[in-house]
């Protein structure tokens, strides 16, 4: 058992703690506003966590470097905000409720009904 | 709308580098061969998508950038821990409110990396933008001081990112 | 047992396709199509059956690999399934336009 | 043969599709466009069919063609098996196309965008389908001709087109996953998907993979049923080939014939008598179908009181006529299948093309059987009628006539009672209502009832309407002929030892140039060294 | 050639009426039909000779050798016997019509359709094979239809014409199938061996169906009960024609062909009992019928049926005397009703009606046609020194001279004929030229032309000589006829007007006594005839047999087809069921050693539950949530997700990447026209309409989650092997999936991007001139987001745009190698393009991505087409490939001409799939944009 | 002890999963099942990142990024539906 081993298993641990974190978070947390914190960032690390443990592992394997899950990474850290951004966007155009005032927007959308969808 | 002017050889230089970079990244391989298509994959995509993103900004100050990076890396590690706190507590301990954010940047690109920080980093999601008005909505989890808040975003991610930035 | 919980499971999604084209309007028709053609698309991958780490890319040190043939098969068979799906979308879209109905049984058209 | 021909006549029209779409595209106007895509799809048509009668003329001095795909052996190429019934089948579609194209051009309605390449498109498909002798790769075929049927189909819409376009495209979708289920079945029990290798490995198979590979083998063949209309999964037909732009049912002749064709592929060579388990699967099944099919379909000729709507029930009585004959799973029921399938294919798209005619004069009586004005062309278009009339019904001395001789002929003792009754009675009825369709069309005219004003110019409009049904005439002037064809063809296909070795095991022809050959395996034998 | 010669003269020339009146109006068209017709007799003089010899001309055509089916004639004395009457009748028939078709328009078709039968016609009496006399006889129902529809303006010409086609042309198909079955029996369809295997057909056990079959194409045909009905509608045609089909000819060819296959079938008593039976009740029944007949075509109509049903008994009797007297009385028959025909006609062309009621007294205006139609409807009603006599008496003596048991009955009923046939001859007559004048005539008669009159005379003239003069001048021929049927059996025969006094004398002076009696007695007779119960007609039951076909196919075809895709569904899917479990049940019900594979789950395996629950999940949510179209739209997602985890789990990521894009591909494509759709759907139907579908979908899950099982549990083996072996050597690359894709199977795939094309055009083609109205509303709120492209996504989804390109051509340049080809590399690069389209719209994309998307379409197509068809020029079969390795200092690469074919699949697949999305985001207008 | 870290994880992930599904499934609201989609897609790349390594193979690597970019792709035209209605106006 190598100290790579031991990194990787940590890592995997640790990733996979996140990511149930996230989820848990998703569950729990009381409005969509609230939620979408959880996966956002928790998530978003755990599986940044999982993809340098793969990387690790890879290079274990192969004796090399394994680098391109880097580019993974690079891509869930620059999307993230932009999912989490659009949907914030879409629960404030139906006026769901948040637990605290939503900021007033003169001409915008009166919510056609209550906090569920069609 | 074609741009008349001639776009060069390398109109993204930087662009260029993260592409030929990542290329023999997701390779994983240094071997002469991905070396040429880096080369050659670094020049075409830049060129065939450079009218996609006509106006990209370009680091000023490696150094700013690099420490903002830096910070980066040590806020969404603690907001992880932070969310971890928030999502095993219980849910009457959270304070959640919607803050609007005054931008000095005016930049749409550097505005949009600001609000991608804004929301990798502690209690924080970035919402909406207003361009004309130029502020940025966040909604935050768990918020004692909506001012400080603001303070604090301007501080640590937008002060530095205009420096990196020049605007 | 697995054989036995996979079967189960393009049956399951077959079934529950079927029960959905059944349902006589356009878009529960094009959701109907899509679970069957997963069924569908599954049970010809099966075909070839079911082996776990044993991909079939070609390499010195490996003895045993998954078929590749009905792997081939289904690609094709997914493309073309997309090609028919967007036409029939848009063949719904088009028809409840000009019908005034997502119903697609004729004279039926009122129960919308 | 040269493995050129059979290649050309699936690349040739996807070639042309292509180069239209482009030269489409690249044109001032619409106009213009319209104007290449048609000269290119003609000159394709045109060009297909010396080589499709090249194809017919080398099938018939008993060559069997096997174009192998990408140089690979049998059974791991996909293949392309060109006997006689393949080069028949593409000859009939290639010669349908070119009349349906001619007879489109009055109709503009049909002409629609991209009629032209969607026309190449479908070509490809039914060629493809009749020559491959790969069971997955007819199901891309079947794809290919059904997507661009669909397209066709559409042309104009309307209110009864999408419907009926609508319910055309989800039934086809939901034949095609149960043919790839019957794919599923088969390969995972014969592993192989080669029509020769699979007739060769169903009569091995042992007792108790019987039933299953059983179960797959009637799924397909109800697929096949669904695309050959064969009750009780008809029921898309009428609506469909009537909702389509008159010159689009007259292509539509050769579709079910796909299914037939199909059913003849699979259900003799490879499941059909001798094959051991497996032997005569479709056997319980084809012949009573077909014999329903027929009486559904007079049914709805007797019922219908519309032009183009009767002729849709006259496709079904006509499938029916196809099954039966078929069904019987003899050499001579096939044979007799062969020639009837030669003959309606021209007879329908003749009668649909008339039909069109006839409508399109009508004014706003249209096909409907209520009395008429007196429309211009009457006497000829009345001929015509009479022609394709009587040869629906198989009155002599027209080609119907003599296929149906050769059906009754053809009927063991055993089934005399049944298929001969139905096919006296059924003739009958279609006898009574394509009189009474005749009288009320040209004999019941309405003084108050005013025929289209504008109508394209005359008789010669009803050329390509003309020449499908002279056709008729031919075929039965030159039956023995086609006949003597029909038994080799019928021989061929039952003779399943030879296709298979032929399929199998013929070697390669000589390469024109054996250097060539030489340097292509040393590259691959380099390759595999690599 | 020139007994073909006689049959073909008037088919190929019926045109030249036609181009007769073109040339020189009504008197060309009867000249050209005039000349065509002795262009006949020509022919057949030339080839008559051996004929009257006592032998046979023969002529045969090859046609179908292998089905029997021959153009094979024989001029034998019968054949002769017809040939002269069809020609003969046929010529003074076209003198006739010459004159009384003057008031109709067309005559130029009526002639040539005239030539067209007489050919037909000819063709039926002269063929030496069976087939080809069912050809020919079929050729005269459909001329026949021609001419009695001839007037087709009016309803009753349109119905009495399809009448009689329907009833003839079911006749024919009988007598298709009989003569197959004959053929069968007999071993040949040649007329001299069918002829000569009499002892052989006899005894077959088809034989009764052989006879049936016949004998309904003859009772059709000869008008015999109970199909005599059609007959008197037909008398809707023009009299001419009536006067040539529904005498002498068309009617005629049932009873001849009985004559003609006399030798083959009769001598049984099924034969004697049907022909005779049949042939004695028609005759009593039609002479009953013709004698309260007030339109005097249809007096004369009965009267042939009648007549025919005389020769039919005749033939029937089994005895060779009778089929001579048969021959003879269709001779007699031929000349008496044609020249009445053509009396009745000449009288409706004076006096504007055919009416007895209105009729009368017209001997005062057209004496000679009195005295005509007097001598002839004497022939008809057997008075002696006339021809129908001679023949009436030889029936008479034959149905004397039969079996005991029929002692009574047979002469009993014949001399009732003969009364009957005495009375209406006398009312035919008198009430025409000699009962009081009416007043009630349309027009006020006038002598008719003497042309016209010609051919009466010359038909009357042979009733009287013949009648006269039998020995003389029939005796010779009919013996001659008589010799060419029956051969060595021919009897001896003596035909004399005296021949004593004996029981047919006897039969015959009580016939001609009691018929005047009757008519006489007339009014008396047709008041009892008020009182009788009416049998129902023969009209109306066809008519109602009819209406009944019709009402139940009416009834059977709208209940059955009615446009419901529902239906069709649910059709195709229990066909399924029923056919795939057909092989399971009885003999082929698995058994405990089917080898069901039920081994415990392994470690590596549990993923895969997992994944078969996501799969089903998202299935059972789909349908849950499936009129909240959005979320099912989500859910079924779901569902695709775990079909991917299924093909990553199982091995094949190649699967797994292009099920995902292909997904996305999906959802997007939904949304697009989701927006276009309703929001939700309606609450659905009844709960019993539930549990049917549920049966079934459940009998679908469960037949396939078996039929899966059972496949996964039979040992596999396949072709797998050989792919596998020759990816790398043969193919050049690692990734087998992809190998085969584009070069084992490259063919298929070369139709997978022709389907995709064809459906882009088939898209672009459809939504050419549609645009949808935009709805206001979004789901879930009043109003649409103000902000068109939401601002983060419109901003960094450019930058991300080189990245995903990247991937792209990460996965089609390694897909030959490792996971992923032109396929999922076309389909990454359409979503990365579609990204930019969903975040910056379709204006601003366009203006940065200047592509015809159908140029890129052909570019592909044509890109692939000719990677495959570049090995062509090598001498080597379509798509072959090739590849090799380059070495070039340090660097080393592989080209594979498999490469570019993949780059042809990629570059259609990205356009492909940008057509279809955009020209579907294109069709949304925002309300009142119309341009 | 990789393999019991390989458990261990597989196991958490897949509770993720469930968790993400009840959401899914939940609603109530779409930006809640959207999320949860978006959720459920960067579960699955973590699954079959850790499937990767217990098969000790890099065959999945493309298989993680077409999930990581449809997952993406697919919330984001979901969100632009509910928002607009019209994905690409
Ligand atoms: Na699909
Ligand atoms: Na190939």
């Amino acid at each position: 058992m190598s100290v790579l081993e031991v990194i990787i298993s940590v890592l995997l641990v640790f990733g996979a703690a996140f990511v149930l974190l996230g989820s848990v978070g998703l569950v729990k947390l009381p409005d969509i506003y609230a939620r979408l914190h959880a996966p956002t960032k928790a998530t978003t690390l755990g599986v940044g966590a999982l993809l340098v443990a793969s990387a690790a592992h890879h290079s274990m394997l192969s004796g090399a470097p394994s680098l391109q899950e880097i580019l993974v990474t690079v891509f869930f850290f620059l999307t993230a905000p932009i999912g989490a951004f659009l949907i914030t966007k879409v629960a404030l155009h139906q006026r769901l409720s948040a637990g605290t005032p939503l900021p007033h927007e003169e001409a915008h959308a009166q919510a056609n009904r209550s906090d569920d969808d069609a | 709308m074609r741009e008349p002017k001639s776009i060069g050889l390398v109109p993204r230089p930087l662009l260029s580098m993260m592409v030929a970079g990542t290329w023999l990244l997701a390779n994983n391989s240094l071997y002469i061969g991905h070396l040429i298509l880096a080369v050659l994959l670094g020049i075409a995509l830049p060129r065939l998508t450079v009218h996609f993103w006509p106006d990209a900004p370009r680091v000023k100050k490696p150094g700013v950038a690099a420490r903002l990076l830096a910070v980066f890396a040590y806020d969404v590690a603690v907001a992880n821990f932070q969310v971890a706190r928030l999502v095993l507590g219980s849910n009457d301990r959270l304070r959640p409110a919607f803050v609007d954010v005054p931008l000095d940047l005016r930049d749409e690109f550097g505005v949009a990396l600001l609000a991608s920080l804004v929301t990798l980093t502690p209690g924080t999601v970035s919402a909406d933008y207003d361009p004309t008005l130029s502020v940025l909505r966040v909604h935050a989890l768990d918020v004692e001081d909506g001012d400080a808040l603001i303070k604090e975003i301007k501080q640590r991610y937008e002060t530095p990112l205009r420096e990196a930035l020049g605007c | 047992m697995m054989n036995l919980a996979f079967s189960a499971g393009v049956g399951i999604v077959a079934a529950c396709g079927v029960y959905l084209l059944l349902r006589a309007r356009t878009y529960t028709i094009v959701l109907g199509l899509l679970l069957v053609s997963y069924a569908t698309n599954l049970f010809l991958f099966a075909s070839g059956r079911l082996s776990i780490d044993k991909a079939p890319i070609y390499a010195e040190d490996t003895t045993s690999y998954a078929d590749p043939i009905p792997q081939a098969l289904v690609l094709t068979a997914i493309v073309i399934g997309l090609a028919m799906t967007a036409f029939v979308i848009v063949v719904a879209m088009i028809a409840n336009q000009k019908l005034g109905s997502d119903h697609v049984d004729a004279g039926r058209e009122d129960d919308a | 043969m040269s493995g050129m021909l059979p290649i050309a006549m699936v690349v040739l029209p996807m070639f042309i599709a292509a180069v239209s779409l482009w030269v489409g595209a690249r044109a001032e106007n619409p106009d213009v466009a319209r104007d290449r895509q048609r000269a290119l799809g003609r000159f394709s048509l045109v060009a297909m069919v010396p080589l499709a009668i090249m194809m017919l003329q080398a099938t018939d001095a008993g060559e069997v063609a096997v174009v192998r795909l990408g140089n690979w052996p049998s059974p791991f190429a996909i293949t392309l098996v060109v006997d006689r019934l393949s080069a028949l089948m593409v000859t009939l579609t290639v010669v349908l196309t070119l009349f349906v194209e001619w007879g489109a051009r009055d109709g503009a309605e049909a002409e629609g965008p991209y009629f032209h390449p969607l026309l190449q498109f479908q070509v490809m498909g039914l060629n493809g389908a009749f020559m491959t002798g790969d069971l997955f790769n007819l199901f891309v075929f079947f794809e290919i001709l059904l997507i661009a049927s669909y397209a066709l189909l559409l042309f104009g819409q309307g209110k009864q087109r999408l419907r009926a376009a609508l319910h055309y495209i989800v039934l086809n979708l939901v034949g095609s996953c149960l043919f790839l289920i019957a794919v599923g079945v088969i390969y995972g029990l014969l592993g192989t998907l080669n029509m020769a290798d699979l007739a060769a490995k169903a009569a091995l198979v042992p007792a108790a993979d019987a039933p299953l590979l059983k179960a797959g083998a009637l799924l397909l063949l109800l697929v096949f049923g669904i695309k050959a209309a064969i009750v009780p999964v008809h029921l898309w037909l009428p609506s469909t080939y009537h909702a389509a732009a008159g010159p689009v049912s007259a292509l539509f002749a050769i579709m079910t014939k796909v299914g037939m064709y199909a059913i003849i592929r699979v259900f003799i060579p490879i499941f059909g008598p001798g094959q051991g388990e497996v032997a005569s699967v479709a056997e319980p099944w084809v012949l009573p179908v077909g014999l329903a099919t027929l009486v559904v379909g007079t049914l709805g000729v007797l019922a219908a009181n519309d032009f183009k709507k009767m002729l849709t029930y006259v496709v079904v009585a006509s499938v029916g006529t196809q099954a039966i004959a078929v069904g019987l799973f003899t050499q001579q029921g096939l044979a007799a299948a062969v020639f009837y399938i030669a003959h309606s294919t021209l007879l329908t798209a003749g009668f649909f093309l008339l039909a069109d005619a006839v409508i399109l004069r009508r004014g706003e009586v249209g096909g409907r059987l209520s009395a008429g004005p007196l429309i211009p062309s009457a006497r000829a278009l009345a001929v015509l009628y009479l022609v394709a009339a009587m040869s629906t019904v198989g009155l002599p001395p027209l080609s119907g006539f003599v296929g149906k001789a050769l059906l009754l002929a053809a009927v063991p003792t055993a089934w005399q009672p049944a298929v001969w009754t139905v096919t006296i009675v059924t003739s009958f009825v279609m006898l009574v209502q394509l009189a009474r369709i005749g009288s009320v069309l040209f004999w019941n005219i309405s003084s108050d009832r005013e025929a289209t004003p504008e109508v394209p110019p005359g008789v010669r409009s009803l050329a390509p309407a003309a020449s499908l049904l002279t056709a008729s005439v031919v075929i039965s002037l030159f039956g023995q002929q086609l006949d003597t064809f029909s038994r080799a063809t019928a021989a061929q296909i039952y003779d399943r030892a030879r296709t298979i070795e032929r399929v199998m095991t013929d070697a390669e022809p000589p390469p024109k140039d054996p250097q060539k050959k030489k340097a292509q395996k040393k590259a691959k034998k380099e390759g595999g060294d690599a | 050639m020139w007994l073909v010669a006689v049959i073909a003269i008037p088919i190929l020339l019926c045109w030249v009426p036609i181009w007769g009146s073109r040339i020189a109006g009504r008197n060309g068209s009867a000249w050209g039909a005039g000349l065509v017709t002795a262009l006949s007799m020509l022919a057949l003089s030339q080839t008559v000779q051996p004929t009257l010899d006592g032998g046979m001309a023969t002529e045969t055509i090859d046609w179908m050798p292998t089905l029997g089916l021959q153009l094979a004639f024989r001029l034998d004395g019968l054949a002769l016997l017809m040939c002269v009457l069809v020609l003969g009748i046929g010529a003074l028939v076209v003198l006739y019509g010459r004159y009384y078709l003057d008031h109709v328009d067309r005559d130029d078709r009526f002639f040539s359709f005239l030539l067209l039968f007489m050919g037909a016609m000819l063709g039926v009496v002269t063929s030496e094979n069976l087939l080809g006399l069912v050809v020919f006889w079929e050729l005269t129902s459909v001329s026949s239809f021609l001419l009695v529809a001839f007037k087709n303006d009016k309803a009753a010409a349109r119905k009495g014409a399809r009448r009689a086609l329907g009833v003839t042309g079911l006749g024919g198909l009988c007598l298709l199938a009989g003569m197959l079955l004959l053929g069968e029996v007999a071993g040949s369809y040649a007329l001299t061996d069918v002829l000569a295997a009499h002892d052989q057909i006899v005894a077959d056990s088809r034989y009764p169906y052989v006879l049936i079959l016949i004998l309904l194409g003859v009772f059709t045909k000869s008008a015999q009960f109970p199909f005599h009905f059609w007959l008197p509608g037909a008398m809707s045609a023009p009299t001419p024609a009536s006067a040539y089909l529904h005498s002498a000819t068309m009617v005629k060819a049932g009873v001849f062909l009985l004559i003609r296959l006399w030798p083959a079938l009769a001598g049984t008593d099924l034969w004697f009992w049907i022909v005779t039976g049949v042939g004695m009740t028609t005759m009593v029944f039609a002479a009953f019928v013709a004698l309260f007949e007030r339109d005097i075509k249809g007096l004369l109509a009965y009267s042939t049926i009648s007549h025919l049903g005389l020769i039919t008994a005749l033939a029937g009797l089994n005895t060779t005397t009778a089929v001579v007297a048969a021959i003879f009385h269709v001779i007699n028959h031929a000349t008496f009703k044609a020249s009445l025909f053509m009396a009745a006609g000449i009288v409706d062309h004076e006096a504007g009606t055919r009416d007895l009621d209105a009729l009368g007294g017209l001997a005062k205006y057209m004496r000679s046609t009195a005295i005509l139609a007097g001598v002839a409807a004497s022939a008809m009603a057997g008075i002696p020194l006339l021809n129908g006599f001679l023949s009436k008496e030889m029936f008479f003596k034959e149905a004397v001279e039969v079996g005991a048991v029929t002692s009574l009955a047979l002469p009993a009923l014949a001399t009732i004929g003969g009364i009957f046939s005495v009375a209406y001859s006398a009312r035919f007559v008198w009430g025409i030229f000699f009962g009081p004048e009416t007043g009630k005539l349309p027009k006020t008669p006038h002598p008719p032309p003497t042309w016209m009159q010609v051919p009466v005379w010359l038909l009357v003239t042979l009733c009287v000589v013949v009648g006269m003069a039998p020995a003389l001048v029939i005796q010779t021929p009919l013996i001659g006829i008589a010799r060419s049927v029956l051969g060595e059996a021919t009897p001896a025969i003596d035909i004399h007007v005296w021949h004593g006094f004996n029981v047919p004398l006897a039969m015959s002076a009580a016939a001609v006594v009691v018929g005047a009696l009757l008519f006489r007695s007339y009014d008396t007779a047709a008041k009892l005839r008020e009182g009788l119960p009416r049998a129902p007609k023969g009209v109306s039951l066809y008519n109602d047999a009819l209406g009944l076909a019709f009402r139940f196919a009416r009834g059977f075809t709208e209940r059955c087809y009615n446009d419901s895709l529902t239906r069709y569904i649910v059709l195709v899917l229990v066909s399924a069921l029923v056919v795939g479990s057909s092989p399971f049940l009885g003999d082929g019900a698995p058994d405990s050693d089917m080898g069901w594979d039920l081994a415990p789950l392994q470690r590596e395996e549990l993923p895969a539950l997992a994944f078969i629950a996501v799969l089903i999940l998202g299935a059972v949510a789909t349908v849950k949530f499936r009129s909240r179209r959005f979320v099912a739209l989500i859910v079924v997602g779901l569902t695709g997700l775990g079909t991917t985890l299924m093909f990553v789990e199982f091995s094949a990521p190649d699967l797994a990447l292009t099920q995902l894009s292909v997904e996305l591909a999906t959802t997007v494509l939904i949304l697009l026209a989701l927006f276009f759709l309703p929001e939700n759907s309606h609450p659905e139907g009844s709960s019993a309409r539930h549990g049917r579908d549920w049966l079934i979908a459940g009998g679908v899950g469960l037949g396939l989650t078996a039929l899966m099982f059972a496949v996964l549990s039979r040992p596999a083996s396949s072709i797998a092997d050989y792919y596998i072996a020759m990816a790398k050597p043969g193919g050049g690359g690692t990734n087998i999936v992809n190998v085969i894709l584009v070069d084992f199977r490259g063919f298929d795939t070369m139709g997978e991007v022709t389907v995709l094309a064809v459906a882009a055009l088939a898209i672009a083609a459809l939504l050419e001139n549609v645009r949808l109205v935009r709805r206001r509303t979004t789901l879930g709120a009043t109003v649409r987001d103000d902000e068109r492209h939401p601002f983060l996504l419109a901003v960094m989804t450019r930058p991300l745009l080189p990245l995903l390109l990247l991937v792209a051509a990460f996965i089609l340049l390694r897909g030959h190698n490792l996971p992923g080809g032109g396929f999922i590399a076309g389909l990454v690069t359409a979503v990365a393009l579609v990204l930019q389209f969903l975040a910056s719209g379709l204006r601003w994309t366009f203006q940065r991505l200047d592509i015809d998307y159908t140029v890129a379409t052909a570019l592909g197509l044509l890109i692939a087409l000719a990677t495959g068809a570049a090995a062509m020029l090598f001498g080597q079969p379509f798509l072959t490939t090739a590849y090799t390795y380059v070495h070039l200092g340090p660097l080393h690469f592989e080209l594979a001409t498999a490469m570019a074919f993949d780059i042809g699949v990629f570059i259609t697949v990205v356009a492909v799939l940008l057509l279809i999305l955009v020209r579907l985001g294109e069709v949304g207008e925002e309300e009142g944009e119309h341009e | 002890m990789l393999s019991i870290a390989i458990s261990i994880a597989a196991t958490m992930i897949a509770i993720a999963m469930v968790l993400s599904l009840v959401r899914l499934l939940k609603g109530p609201t779409a930006p809640d099942r959207v999320l949860a989609l978006d959720t459920v897609f960067v579960n699955t790349v973590g699954l079959v990142l850790v499937l990767g390594i217990a098969f000790e193979t890099d065959l999945y690597f493309e298989a993680v990024l077409i999930i990581a970019m449809m997952g993406f792709v697919g919330t984001c035209a979901l969100a632009k539906y509910v928002l607009r209605g019209d994905l690409m106006e």
